[in-house]
This record gives C-alpha cells, sequence and structure tokens, in this order.
C-alpha cells in the first residue's frame, strides 16, 4: 500500500514505562540512528497503562507519522494500536514483545529461549538439586509470562530443584529488596534465586549481602551494566543479556525503510541474540555496548 | 501608628476619634455582590459600659460586629480604639488589640476537650511546651466563675448546645478582653443560664470591659443595657444613651411601626387523641414518660436545659430509637424506628440545631424546604427546578420571608434561615408537629409571625409539641404544660395551673 | 453591556474557562488537534475513564470515595472472558455476569461502608486490593484473547463517524445528569453528602442512598471493562491500574467536585475528563517529550483549577 | 474485675487489635516470622514509607491531602544525586540540596492550597505529576549510581543490630508526635483539621499552620528518598510509584485517621504502618501466591478496622 514511501520523517515511538533501563536503552539507541539519519522522533511513555498506551498510538497517527515503533505494555494490548497504525498505513515495528496483530516487523528477544537457556545454566550450576525462590516482574505482562514459561521447563527437567518461593516484586529495585528479605528469612537453605530482571536481581543481591548471605546464586535477565559490575563483584552468578540499544537502532533502520516503500524486503521477524554473560565473558560483554556507548 | 494620626483628620472630624476609652467605628459600610447591607453605620462603645444592641433578623448586627472583632473587613468606613486608628487583619489581630467576640453560631472543634476548645490559639506554655495541666485547671475555674459544671477534659461532641455556649463565653473571659462583643448569647440558654451570663457581663463590665449585647429578647436588653443602638436594614435607626427605654419604644425602632404581641388564649383543642405516648424510655437519657396530645392542642415541654426534652422529641420523630414504651397514633399502636416511618405516621419534628441538624447550608431555601418531600412532590416522581420554586414561592409566601432564597441558605440571617427549617416542614400538612425551640434567633416580629402560624396550625387540627426554653413562650402559646426534669416528667401542668412559679418549682430536679 | 459580559464572565466555572483556554492553546499550536477526527479520538480515548469518572463522581459528591473502581474494571472483564472462554457462557451471558459481578463489589464496598462503619477509603481500597489480586488469579496472570466477532465489532463501529463507546459514555453521563436533578434518589446525594445527619432527620434512608451509589459505581466500572475489552480486544488481568484511578479522581476533582462531598455535577465531572484527555491528546501533538509532559499536565491542571473562585464564598466567609 | 478487664479491652484502638491478631497469626504460621532478625526485616522494609506516612499522617489530620510524596521522594534524592555527580557538589552539601527541594516542592503544595485555594488534591496531584516527570528528565530515564562510601555505610550501619534508618524512621515519629502533643504549632493541627473555621477565628493562622505541614511532608519525602537511596545504592528517577503512594496513606487511614481532618495520630500511623508492614512480610514468608497476596491484603485490612467502633459515637449524633 505504501510502496511509494511517505516521504515523512517522523518516527513516532510509543513505549510502555521507562522503570526498565532496558527501554531507556532502546531509546538512546533509536535517537542514535534517527539523528545518524536525518529523521525526529516523537517518544511517549504510556506509563505501565496499557490503554493509554493504544491512546497514545492513536495521537501519533493522528499526528501523521510516517511510522510506529511499538513496545507494548502487555502481550495482547498492542493489537488494538496495531490496527489503528495498520489503519492509517502506517508500518508498525514492534519491539521487545510481540504483538498479536499483523506487523510490519517485530525485533525483539526470544524470551522463552533466553529464560530456558539461563535456567539451564543455574540448574548445572545448582547440580540438578537444590532450593530455588522466583522473583517475577509485572504479573501479566508478556516477559513474566515467558519466562516463567523458560524457566519452567528447564525445572520439570530437574525435580530435585525444589522452588520454594514464587514472589512478585514489578521490575522494580526496592520491592524486591523487600521481599528477597522476606524470602531469605524463611529460607535459610535457599541455594538460588531467579530475578525475572536485572532491577530486581539488584535488589536481591543487595538483600542477600545485608543477611550475609553471599553464597546464593543470583541469575537474571537483561544485561544492566550495574550487574555486569555485580557479577564481577560476585553478588550475581549470571545475566541474560538483551540489546537494546542495537535493537533500537535497528528499528529506527527498518522504520526508515518501510518508509521508502521497502517494506516487502523486511522480514517478518528479526530475532536478536540474547547472550549468558558470567564472570568468563564479562569483558566481552561489556565492550559490546548493549546498552549504548559507556557513559 | 504615629504616622497615621499626624495625617489629615478623619472626614468626621478629629473629635469623634479622640475619645481614649471607646471602640469606635465611623461610616461602617459592607456590601455582599451589590448588596448593602451596612450602610455607612457610625458605632461607639464605651469601656466600662454595656451597649445594647438590638434590630430585626438581617438587620445587620452580627455583620458590624463582625467588622469589630476583624472578621470581615468593611467596604468603607474606619475604625478606633482607644482613640488610635484600628484596622484589624484578622481575629487574631483583634483579639490582640483586646477585642473578643462571641459567634451567635456555636464554634467549637467537637473531637477536641473543652479545655483546649477555650485555649485554641493561646495555648499556656511552660518550657516551651503546651501545659495541659495549667490549661485544665485555668479552664475549670473560668467555668467555675460561671457556675458551669463542665469536665474540662471531656470532649466537646455531646454536650448540649447550651454547655457549649458557656464554653464560649468562658473563653471570652480567658482572653481577658477590654472589648466583648456577646452576639445572641442567650438564644440557646434557659432563664437560669440566661441569668448567669448577665452577671457575668455585669462583672466585666465593672471590671471596666466595654460589652456589646445583642438580643432579641428585649427584657433582657432592658436588664444589662446602659445604652442602645437600634440598626434597620443595614441604618443606624436609633440609638439610647441610656437602658431605660421600654419595650415598645425599641420595637417600633426596630420595625418602623407600632408593633405589640401578646399571647392570647389558645382555641380550645377537639377531643380526640392524635398522639399517646406510654412509658417511653431510652436508657440514661430518660424514662418513663406519658402524655397524649389532641386534635388542634398545643402541648408544652417545659425544664430546665439538659432536661431530656430533646431526646423525647427525637425519639417521637424516630431519630433516636426508644428502649421501651408505646407510641400510637390515632388510637393505633405504630412503631417508629427511623425519621421515615415517623414521617409516615405524620409526625414532623423541627430540629433545635437548624445549622447542625435543620438545614443543608450549602443548598437553597427551596430545596432545603422541598428535601423530605422530594418522592411525592409530582405524580411522575420527577422533580423539576420549576416544582422546587413554585413550592419555595408559596412557602415564602405562606411564612413571610424575606431575602434570596435562591442563594445558600448559609447567607441568610438566622431569622430567616429559622423560618426555612419551618417550611421545610410545613409543606405537608403534620398530623403531628414538634417544634424544638421554634424561635431560637428570631426577631420579634419574626417571632410573632411564628406564634401565629403556630396557632393556625393548631386551629387547623395539627397536634403540636412545642419545646422551649423561653418560659413566656411555652405558657404563651400552649394549652399544656408537660415539665421535666432531670430525665423524669414531673407534671402536666393545665395553662390555668401553668404559672411560671409553679413551672419552676417543678423543673427543679 | 460591559458588565453584563463581565457578569455572564464571572458565572461560567473557572475549568471550562480553562478548557477553553487549553483547546485554543492546541489549536494554534498544532494543526492536528482542531480536526474532527482527533476530537473524536480525544472522546473514544477517555471514554472508559469517562465511565468510571460518573460513577467516581456520585460517590464523591455523596462524601464518599471509591479507589476499587480500577481493579473492578479489570476483574470484571476478566470474569467475562472466564465465563465465556473456560465455563463455555454464551458471549453475552457471559458479560451479563461481569456487569454483575461489578454492581456486586459495589455491594460489598456499600455494605462495608454502610452497616460496617468503615471508611469508604479503607473499605474501596480493601476491595480494590482484592480486585487485583483475584483479576490476576483467575488466570494466573495471563491475558485472555478470542472473543466473538460482534464484539469487537462494537469497538470498531461508528455512527456518524463516532464510535458507539463514545456514545455508551455520553449516554451514561446524561442518564446520571439527569438522575441527579430529577430523581429524588439522585438529588438526595446532594443532601447527603452536605450534611448527612441533616438528610437523615429528614427522613432520607442514607445508607440506601449510600449502598446504592456504591453498586453504580461498580456496574459502570464494569461497563467501562467492556469498553477496554472490546477495544483491546483482550482481558487483562493489569487493566485498570492506579493511574486510571488517578485520571478519574482527578476528573471528578479537576471538574470542581470536593472531596468532603455535597458539591459537584456531571457536567462538570465531564469538563474535567475533557481537560485530562485533551492534555494528554494535545501533548502528544505537539511532540512535548514525554518526561516533561507530567510537568506539563501538572501545571496545566494548576491553571485551569486556580482561577475558580466560584466555591470559595461557601468555605470561607 | 471481669468488667475492668473488658473495659480496658474496649479502650485499646481497632487496629491495635488487629495487628497483634495478625502477628499472632504469623507466627504461628510460619517459624521464622517471630525472630528478632526478621521483625527488624519489617522495621527496615517499612523505614521509607513510615517516614513519608508521618508526612502524609500530618497533612490528613490538618484536613488536607498529600498525592505528592512518592513522586517528591524520587525527584528530590535524583536532584542530590545530579548534583553530586553532573555538577560536582561535595555529597553532603547535595543532600542538603535535595532535601531543600522536597521542602520547596512541599511549599509550593502549601502556597497552591492556602493563597492559590487550589483544593489539596488538585494542587498535590499537579506536583506528583510534575516531580515525577522532572525526575525523569534530569537524567533522561537513567537511575545514577556511585555514591560515597559513607553514604552507602549509613544503610549498613547497624546499632545494636537495627540499621539506621529504622532509627531515623523512629526518630521522625517521635519528634512529631512530641510536637503534635506538646507545641502549639502542632496542636493546632487539630483545631484546623477539626473546624478551620473555629482554628481561624480564635486567631490561628491557618495559612502559616497548613503551609508549614505541607513543607514538613515534602522534607520527610526528601528524607525518605535519602533512606531509599542509601538502601539501594542508587537514584531511581521511577521510585515512589502510586503503589508506594497507596502503602503511605493507607498506613495512616487504616491506623484510625479520618481522611476528612481533625483525628489522628503518630502512635496509630505507626500501627497502620506495622500492619502493612507485617502482612507484606508475613504473606512473603508464608509463600502465598503472588495473584492471591492483594487478595488476602484486603480482606485483612477490613477486618483490622472493622473491629474498631471507637470513633463511631462521635459521628452520629
Ligand atoms: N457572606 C454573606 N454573603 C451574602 N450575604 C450575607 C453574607 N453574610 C450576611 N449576609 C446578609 O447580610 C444581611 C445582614 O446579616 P446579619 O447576619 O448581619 O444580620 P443580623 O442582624 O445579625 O440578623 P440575625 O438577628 O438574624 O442574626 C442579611 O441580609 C444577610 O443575608
Ligand atoms: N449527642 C449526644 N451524645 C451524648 N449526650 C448527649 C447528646 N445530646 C445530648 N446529650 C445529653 O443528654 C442530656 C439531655 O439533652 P439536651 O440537653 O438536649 O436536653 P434538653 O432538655 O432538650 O435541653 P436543651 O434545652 O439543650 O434542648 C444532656 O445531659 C446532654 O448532655
Ligand atoms: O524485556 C524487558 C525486561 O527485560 C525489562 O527489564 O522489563 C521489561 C521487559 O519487557
Ligand atoms: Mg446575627
Ligand atoms: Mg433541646
Amino acid at each position: 500500500a505504501n510502496a511509494g514511501g511517505t516521504g515523512k520523517k517522523t518516527i513516532g515511538v510509543s513505549m510502555p514505562e521507562f522503570h526498565s533501563l532496558f527501554y531507556v536503552a532502546a531509546v538512546d539507541g533509536m535517537k542514535k540512528a534517527a539523528a545518524d539519519e536525518g529523521y525526529e522522533l516523537v517518544v511517549l511513555n504510556a506509563n505501565g497503562n496499557s490503554s493509554q498506551q493504544v491512546n497514545q498510538v492513536q495521537n501519533l497517527v493522528t499526528q501523521q507519522v510516517g511510522a510506529v515503533i511499538f513496545a507494548m505494555q502487555d502481550a495482547t494490548a498492542g493489537a488494538a494500536g496495531v490496527a489503528e497504525a495498520k489503519g492509517a498505513n502506517i508500518p508498525v515495528i514492534a519491539i521487545d514483545q510481540r504483538p498479536q496483530g499483523d506487523v510490519t516487523t517485530f525485533i525483539g528477544s526470544d524470551s522463552v529461549k533466553a529464560s530456558t537457556e539461563l535456567c539451564d545454566y543455574l540448574a548445572k550450576q545448582m547440580g540438578g538439586k537444590g532450593n530455588l525462590a522466583i522473583i517475577k516482574g509485572v504479573l501479566g505482562s508478556s516477559t513474566e509470562i515467558e519466562r516463567s514459561k523458560g524457566c519452567g521447563s528447564i525445572l520439570e527437567k530437574n525435580p530435585d530443584i525444589k522452588v520454594v518461593s514464587t514472589t512478585n516484586a514489578d521490575w522494580d529495585e526496592n520491592k524486591a529488596y523487600n521481599v528477597a528479605q522476606d524470602v531469605l528469612t524463611a529460607n535459610p537453605e535457599l541455594q538460588a534465586i531467579f530475578a525475572q530482571n536485572d532491577g530486581m536481581a539488584l535488589g536481591a543481591a543487595k538483600a542477600a549481602a545485608q543477611a550475609g548471605r553471599s553464597n546464593l546464586k543470583i541469575v537474571s535477565v537483561d544485561g544492566f551494566p550495574q550487574v555486569y559490575d555485580a557479577i564481577e563483584s560476585g553478588q550475581v552468578l549470571a545475566t541474560m543479556s538483551q540489546e537494546p540499544y542495537q535493537m533500537g537502532e535497528l528499528a529506527v533502520r527498518t522504520a526508515i525503510k518501510a518508509m521508502s516503500g521497502e517494506a516487502g524486503s523486511i522480514q517478518k521477524e528479526q530475532l536478536q541474540p540474547t547472550v549468558l554473560v558470567t564472570k568468563e565473558n564479562l569483558e566481552e560483554a561489556r565492550s559490546a555496548g548493549y546498552y549504548g556507548p559507556a557513559k | 501608628m504615629s504616622i497615621l494620626s499626624t495625617g489629615p483628620a478623619p472626614l468626621n472630624g478629629g473629635s469623634l476619634t479622640e475619645e481614649p476609652n471607646a471602640l469606635k467605628g465611623i461610616g461602617l459600610t459592607k456590601q455582599y455582590g451589590g448588596n448593602t447591607v451596612l450602610h455607612g453605620v457610625d458605632i461607639t462603645l464605651r469601656a466600662g459600659t454595656v451597649l445594647g444592641f438590638i434590630g430585626e433578623n438581617g438587620a445587620g448586627k452580627s455583620t458590624l460586629s463582625s467588622i469589630l472583632a476583624g472578621i470581615k473587613s468593611p467596604d468603607a468606613g474606619e475604625m478606633f480604639l482607644n482613640g488610635l486608628p484600628y484596622a484589624p487583619t484578622g481575629p487574631a489581630s483583634a483579639l490582640n488589640s483586646g477585642v473578643a467576640i462571641i459567634h451567635q453560631e456555636i464554634k467549637m472543634v467537637p473531637r477536641l476537650s473543652v479545655a483546649e476548645n477555650m485555649f485554641l490559639g493561646r495555648w499556656p506554655k511552660k518550657r516551651g511546651r503546651v501545659d495541659t495541666t495549667s490549661m485544665a485547671e485555668q479552664a475549670e475555674a473560668a467555668l467555675a466563675v460561671l457556675g458551669a459544671k463542665i469536665n474540662p477534659r471531656r470532649a466537646v461532641a455531646g454536650l448540649s448546645m447550651a454547655a457549649q455556649q458557656e464554653i464560649e463565653i468562658a473563653k471570652a473571659i480567658l482572653r481577658d478582653p477590654s472589648y466583648v462583643i456577646f452576639d445572641e448569647p442567650s438564644a440557646s440558654l434557659g432563664q437560669e443560664e440566661t441569668e448567669k451570663v448577665l452577671d457575668q457581663i455585669r462583672v466585666l463590665r465593672d471590671r471596666g470591659a466595654g460589652v456589646i449585647y445583642i438580643s432579641h429578647r428585649l427584657d433582657e436588653i432592658s436588664a444589662i443595657a446602659d445604652e442602645i443602638l437600634c440598626l434597620r436594614d443595614g441604618h443606624r435607626a436609633m440609638a439610647w444613651e441610656t437602658g431605660e427605654v421600654s419595650k415598645d419604644q425599641m420595637i417600633r425602632a426596630m420595625v418602623g411601626r407600632e408593633f405589640v404581641y401578646a399571647h392570647e388564649a389558645p382555641k380550645p383543642a377537639e377531643p380526640d387523641v392524635v398522639l399517646e405516648v406510654k412509658n417511653l424510655a431510652r436508657q440514661g437519657v430518660f424514662s418513663d414518660i406519658s402524655f397524649s396530645v389532641r386534635k388542634g392542642e398545643i402541648l408544652g415541654l417545659s425544664g430546665l436545659v439538659g432536661a431530656g426534652r430533646t431526646e423525647v422529641v427525637r425519639t417521637l420523630a424516630g431519630a433516636d430509637r426508644a428502649d421501651a414504651g408505646t407510641i400510637a397514633v390515632d388510637g393505633k399502636p405504630v412503631k417508629i424506628s427511623n425519621v421515615a416511618s415517623a414521617i409516615r405516621q405524620g409526625i414532623f419534628m423541627v430540629p433545635e440545631d437548624r445549622k447542625g441538624q435543620g438545614l443543608n447550608l450549602g443548598r437553597s431555601g427551596g430545596e432545603n424546604m422541598v428535601l423530605p418531600w422530594e418522592k411525592t412532590l409530582t405524580p411522575s416522581g420527577f422533580v423539576s427546578n420549576r416544582t422546587v420554586k413554585r413550592v419555595e414561592r408559596e412557602q415564602a409566601q405562606e411564612l413571610d420571608i424575606r431575602g434570596n432564597l435562591d442563594i445558600p441558605v448559609l447567607f441568610l440571617s438566622g431569622g430567616n434561615q429559622q423560618k426555612v427549617l419551618l417550611a421545610k416542614w410545613l409543606v405537608r400538612k403534620p398530623k403531628v408537629l414538634i417544634l424544638d425551640e421554634p424561635t431560637r434567633g428570631v426577631d420579634v416580629g419574626a417571632k410573632a409571625a411564628i406564634y401565629e402560624i403556630v396557632r393556625k396550625l393548631a386551629a387547623s387540627g395539627v397536634a403540636i409539641i412545642v419545646v422551649s426554653s423561653e418560659l413566656e413562650e411555652v405558657l404563651g402559646l400552649s394549652h399544656r404544660v408537660l415539665v421535666m426534669a432531670g430525665g423524669q416528667q414531673r407534671g402536666i401542668l393545665n395553662r390555668e395551673e401553668a404559672l411560671p412559679d409553679r413551672v419552676m418549682e417543678l423543673s427543679v430536679p | 453591556m460591559q458588565t453584563r459580559i463581565k457578569q455572564l464572565a464571572k458565572n461560567i466555572p473557572g475549568p471550562v474557562v480553562g478548557l477553553v483556554v487549553i483547546c485554543i492553546a492546541m489549536s494554534l499550536l498544532s494543526p492536528y488537534f482542531l480536526t474532527p477526527n482527533n476530537l473524536i479520538n480525544v472522546l473514544s480515548q477517555v471514554s472508559y475513564i469517562g465511565m468510571m469518572a460518573v460513577g467516581a463522581a456520585l460517590v464523591i459528591i455523596l462524601g464518599g470515595i471509591d479507589l476499587s473502581v480500577g481493579s473492578t474494571m479489570a476483574l470484571s472483564f476478566m470474569a467475562t472472558a472466564f465465563l465465556y472462554k473456560e465455563i463455555g457462557l454464551p458471549f453475552w451471558l457471559a458479560m451479563v455476569c461481569g456487569l454483575l459481578l461489578g454492581a456486586f463489589i459495589g455491594l460489598v464496598n456499600g455494605l462495608l461502608v454502610t452497616f460496617g462503619h468503615v471508611q469508604p477509603f479503607i473499605a474501596t481500597l480493601a476491595t480494590m486490593f482484592a480486585g487485583a489480586g483475584l483479576a490476576l488469579y483467575i488466570t494466573n496472570g495471563n491475558p485472555v484473547i478470542g472473543f466473538p466477532d460482534w464484539f469487537l465489532g462494537l469497538s470498531r463501529t461508528r455512527m456518524l463517524g463516532i464510535p458507539l463507546q463514545v456514545y455508551l459514555m455520553l449516554l451514561v453521563f446524561v442518564l446520571a445528569a439527569l438522575w441527579l436533578r430529577y430523581r429524588p434518589s439522585g438529588r438526595q446525594l446532594y443532601a447527603i453528602g452536605g450534611n448527612e445527619e441533616v438528610a437523615r432527620l429528614s427522613g432520607i434512608s442514607v445508607r440506601l442512598a449510600q449502598a446504592r451509589v456504591y453498586v453504580i459505581a461498580g456496574f459502570l466500572a464494569a461497563l467501562a471493562g467492556l469498553a477496554v475489552g472490546a477495544r483491546l480486544d483482550s482481558a487483562q488481568p493489569t487493566a485498570g491500574s492506579a493511574s486510571d484511578l488517578l485520571s478519574v479522581i482527578a476528573a471528578v476533582v479537576i471538574g470542581g467536585a470536593s472531596l468532603s462531598g455535597g458539591v459537584g455535577s456531571m457536567f462538570s465531572t465531564f469538563i474535567g475528563l475533557l481537560i485530562i484527555g485533551v492534555l494528554n491528546n494535545g501533548l502528544t501533538l505537539l511532540n512535548v517529550s514525554p518526561n516533561l509532559q507530567p510537568v506539563v499536565i501538572g501545571v496545566v491542571i494548576v491553571l485551569a483549577v486556580i482561577s475558580d473562585r466560584g466555591n470559595l464564598p461557601l468555605k470561607r466567609t
């Protein structure tokens, strides 16, 4: 439909929240690419509210932006946003979370796979047995669901690993600190914690340090620079790094492609690699700049 | 100060201001949205005297008092305190200058203790801390001066209006002001309490304070005033430099015409009993109350403040529940479990506390009047503004309510508020009408009008119960008088037996 | 003549002035703002907030508060989705059940407040927590998708270019306004909110009125849930977040209602709603940085109400 | 004797009974609950909520409300971090600036409420939005890390096994309680909250008192920000979320304060705080499903207050 290209120089970006550094880095990447290419970005923040996010996409459409880059607040709320943009013939680039509707492309990690690998690594480090606690992110968000699923598949294969506690800390470091304190209290025989993102892992690590339980194996997903430091100091065992900065750059480049009428050549799915980062490959990961050039 | 006093002479000439021991207002004017309620009024309150202050409802007495006490600021005019310019910026600054006021409406924080209320804003301190012990002691002492037996440590909530009024007075006394304004302190007091207040005022005066005393009870004015000032429609209508003024003269100055009201014997009641109460009781409040009211009969309920009269009538009206006893209407026993069921039986009550229990202050007169009747006001069950306005107009005419009824009733003068409250319960014809202190704070004219309404209602067959702390009112209106003391029924007197002495005798617990 | 106009201007409530000024500013700053399509968007964006705001306004006029509307919205539509997908009820029946569940939660609030003598803030805080938890519990946090086409169609259908949910919201507003204005059971909310004791002594059954209003608020929250569900094409357990709740109450209060009760109207709530909707919409159109948007919203809200001196004399004499 | 005990029992406020019952239940259900370490954890987990709750309680007693505490907490510590890392101020000075910023936001609230005649709900909603936006704006959403060791040390340091922040919170509570009880400027809050008009007529400068309390609330929010910062070793722009705000107000109200003002105390706020803290802690110890936790919290909150009939007679005459 938009074979001739829109000729517009504005790209709308709708982010669910800036609670997670992941989204901050993704937007940094987008800004970089947009500046390189001479495009303008309109960045919106839905503050964790899916209805609000659909409204914002609608407003981007009204503004007649050339393309929309879209990370949904939750797994299916995207449909309405995508429908909105499609109705106006605006290409949609979904990032981080796979939307329901038909989008130009999806750029993100495979969260099920990532957490499967992560928990597999953890299971091996635990020697296939012991007590594990899980700290979940925002309940009902797709990353929470997929990460629970991926890790669950490994736990099924390791019957000797007992999940002694499942809690929720809304991706939030401070909440995770409090929750982890209680989890540690209730489980003196705890060996490991799977925090579903790095922010919560940091909170858990601090609670463990404070409780003098530095022998805990904490793993999580994201690859925040702060967590690399924590891996170095031994507070965190491993993280599954995502590449938000690069995803952001790629999203803008893909959007520009779609806007200049080359939508046909864009793959429907552009899965980005995730990298298991442990003490062994720490330096390598640091220099890769998944969260943007070092500040 | 010094700059001001060396400036040009004030408009009305220097001599006016030079009175060293007086609180003076010159040309005081106040407007509310284009409506002038005070027209350049002059007033002089001399130290060591009592200025009686009279005028119809809405004449501007409270407005003028508020200006003197720094609560409202005048739109024009100036004030002098002991010869110096006086322009209070608020109640605090007036208090600091030694001018205090006891408000027409009781102003208390119900949840705080009595002592705390008395010391609000000027707590006694010891080493930087509020000294609660001395606070309670001083409060107790001040209350004792008034002869009030109130525990200063208890919360104000739950105290009777009379007790709260006493606290207000004690509070003002505590501040040891050189000028005090009493804005209708007696409205919620019985005779005995009023006497005590008057005595207290005499003490204040003899100590050198200047006192303004506002009342609609002209006997009190005669008893206490050294000078009298009368306002009419915001104008200074008349001033006497003596308290020896006849009631007729005062009334003429207030209403602008001759006016005498004399209670006459009411029309005889009809034989059928409308309301029959037997052995009514509420634990700890009153017990063993039995009486009946006939068609067209006015039954007065007398007693000292706190005797439990209000509690009895509240129970009849469904506001509280009885623990024992029976109530029959037209010979049939009825169960009154809430106000709605009392209303269904035709028992309506005009409560004593018009601001707290009677009126929704934020709404218009009409909206207040229709409140209990909305469901039956129109056949369709829809209440339109037109309907409300119609009721408002009819009632205003019927009861001669003046003033703008379309604004929130908050802005009406006390007398007109009382009439609106009465009107609310006369939209439908009652079978039994209970009036608890129906003329509290109402001027002579309006009072007479209310009496006429009560008589007319009785004549039309309504059974009426009147609770009043004004002996003259109960005795003048009623066919029979039931006297209570300490929650007990002390006797029922026929009109002929109900002489003041006899009633007082029964009232004493 | 001039004073007449001044007089008139004085009587226009502050929020209306605020709204008009915001709209003028937006249309000067963005060419997209004053297009029919965009204005319709604004309305459809606020429609679910609007439905909840009607209920919240009724509760607030009565002198209460309802914190549970957001989570009631989420739970009742999750229940609908669950009954349809898992239990296999026909969708219309599942919808009815969802609406009844909303009303039931309202009833719980109402009973806690009236017979339990629990402060409205606490009662509805508790049901808010409970509702949010149950919404997650039903499907273990998973959203539900796949509703009948006609249901989704509802959100796509437009009459005269305006989406159905906008009509629904307007209908709710109009009905509530008529009720408040003309029906005794509605009018008495002002009396109760103004002075509960006066209302009681006037023969009004205060508890019944209170309970009824909480039920209405719960029902409307469930209705809002349907609107959101049709629009998002999914049932989200985490819908109706704290920020929605804040928007709902803010709409009512910005419109001029007082949290101490007795004051407020449907018209003014609608104005408050539009102020919020236009601000969110306009700032996006203007490309204001997402971090600064809340700052602008905060400042504009204050400016929109600060000019409103209408109610003051009631408060300070 | 028996009646004496009954009398005594009657005088114990409902929330205290609720707290005791919850604690007994928790210690029966979990062997870890009643350990000194766990109890200290509970205290340290609620310490930042507690500091904000003190400010919120003062505002609520006064008859107002402060929605901005959470975002003030985030913004003021972000400002401290920014001044230290980017501007290069010595850390202690940056801290002082952060605290002053908190007080300043409170002052803005206070001025809007007193001189602007803006309803407290709206005024603090506006500053809440503005604060949250600015916190994100300062570093474009990035958290800041890397504070002086002594600062982090503060959160690690324990006296008698209890973390410093717990002492800080207790100190704040005690000072506020003494102020409320013994200082005229504190006592007058009850008068103002109970009846603003009466307070004014008694010569109390109501506006000054109101403004002062909002300033205190802002300052305490900033103090809470320092406590969170030292604990997390980072400045988070999104700290102080809506759920924190809800916890803060809930603590005050569960304790028994009335949102219409004039009622409440530091002791009861502390009880409310502990109820929230113990519930969160206990349910985690018991490994209750995270989806069901809010449900349990909701139910327990109602049960904890429903027994409290202490205030009733005062409400209905
Ligand atoms: N805030 C206000 N707004 C508008 N009108 C007001 C306001 N306060 C008083 N008024 C009007 O001013 C006039 C004078 O009222 P004021 O209270 O001074 O009368 P008053 O002589 O004290 O009467 P009463 O004997 O009934 O107490 C009345 O008509 C009243 O309605
Ligand atoms: N709400 C209340 N709570 C507790 N006690 C009350 C309450 N109202 C009144 N009382 C007490 O009940 C007793 C009788 O009440 P009240 O003073 O109203 O009687 P009354 O004879 O009608 O006198 P009044 O002349 O004041 O109307 C008094 O001792 C009073 O203190
Ligand atoms: O993938 C993202 C996750 O890693 C981040 O921390 O929180 C939001 C997620 O969607
Ligand atoms: Mg008066
Ligand atoms: Mg009485």
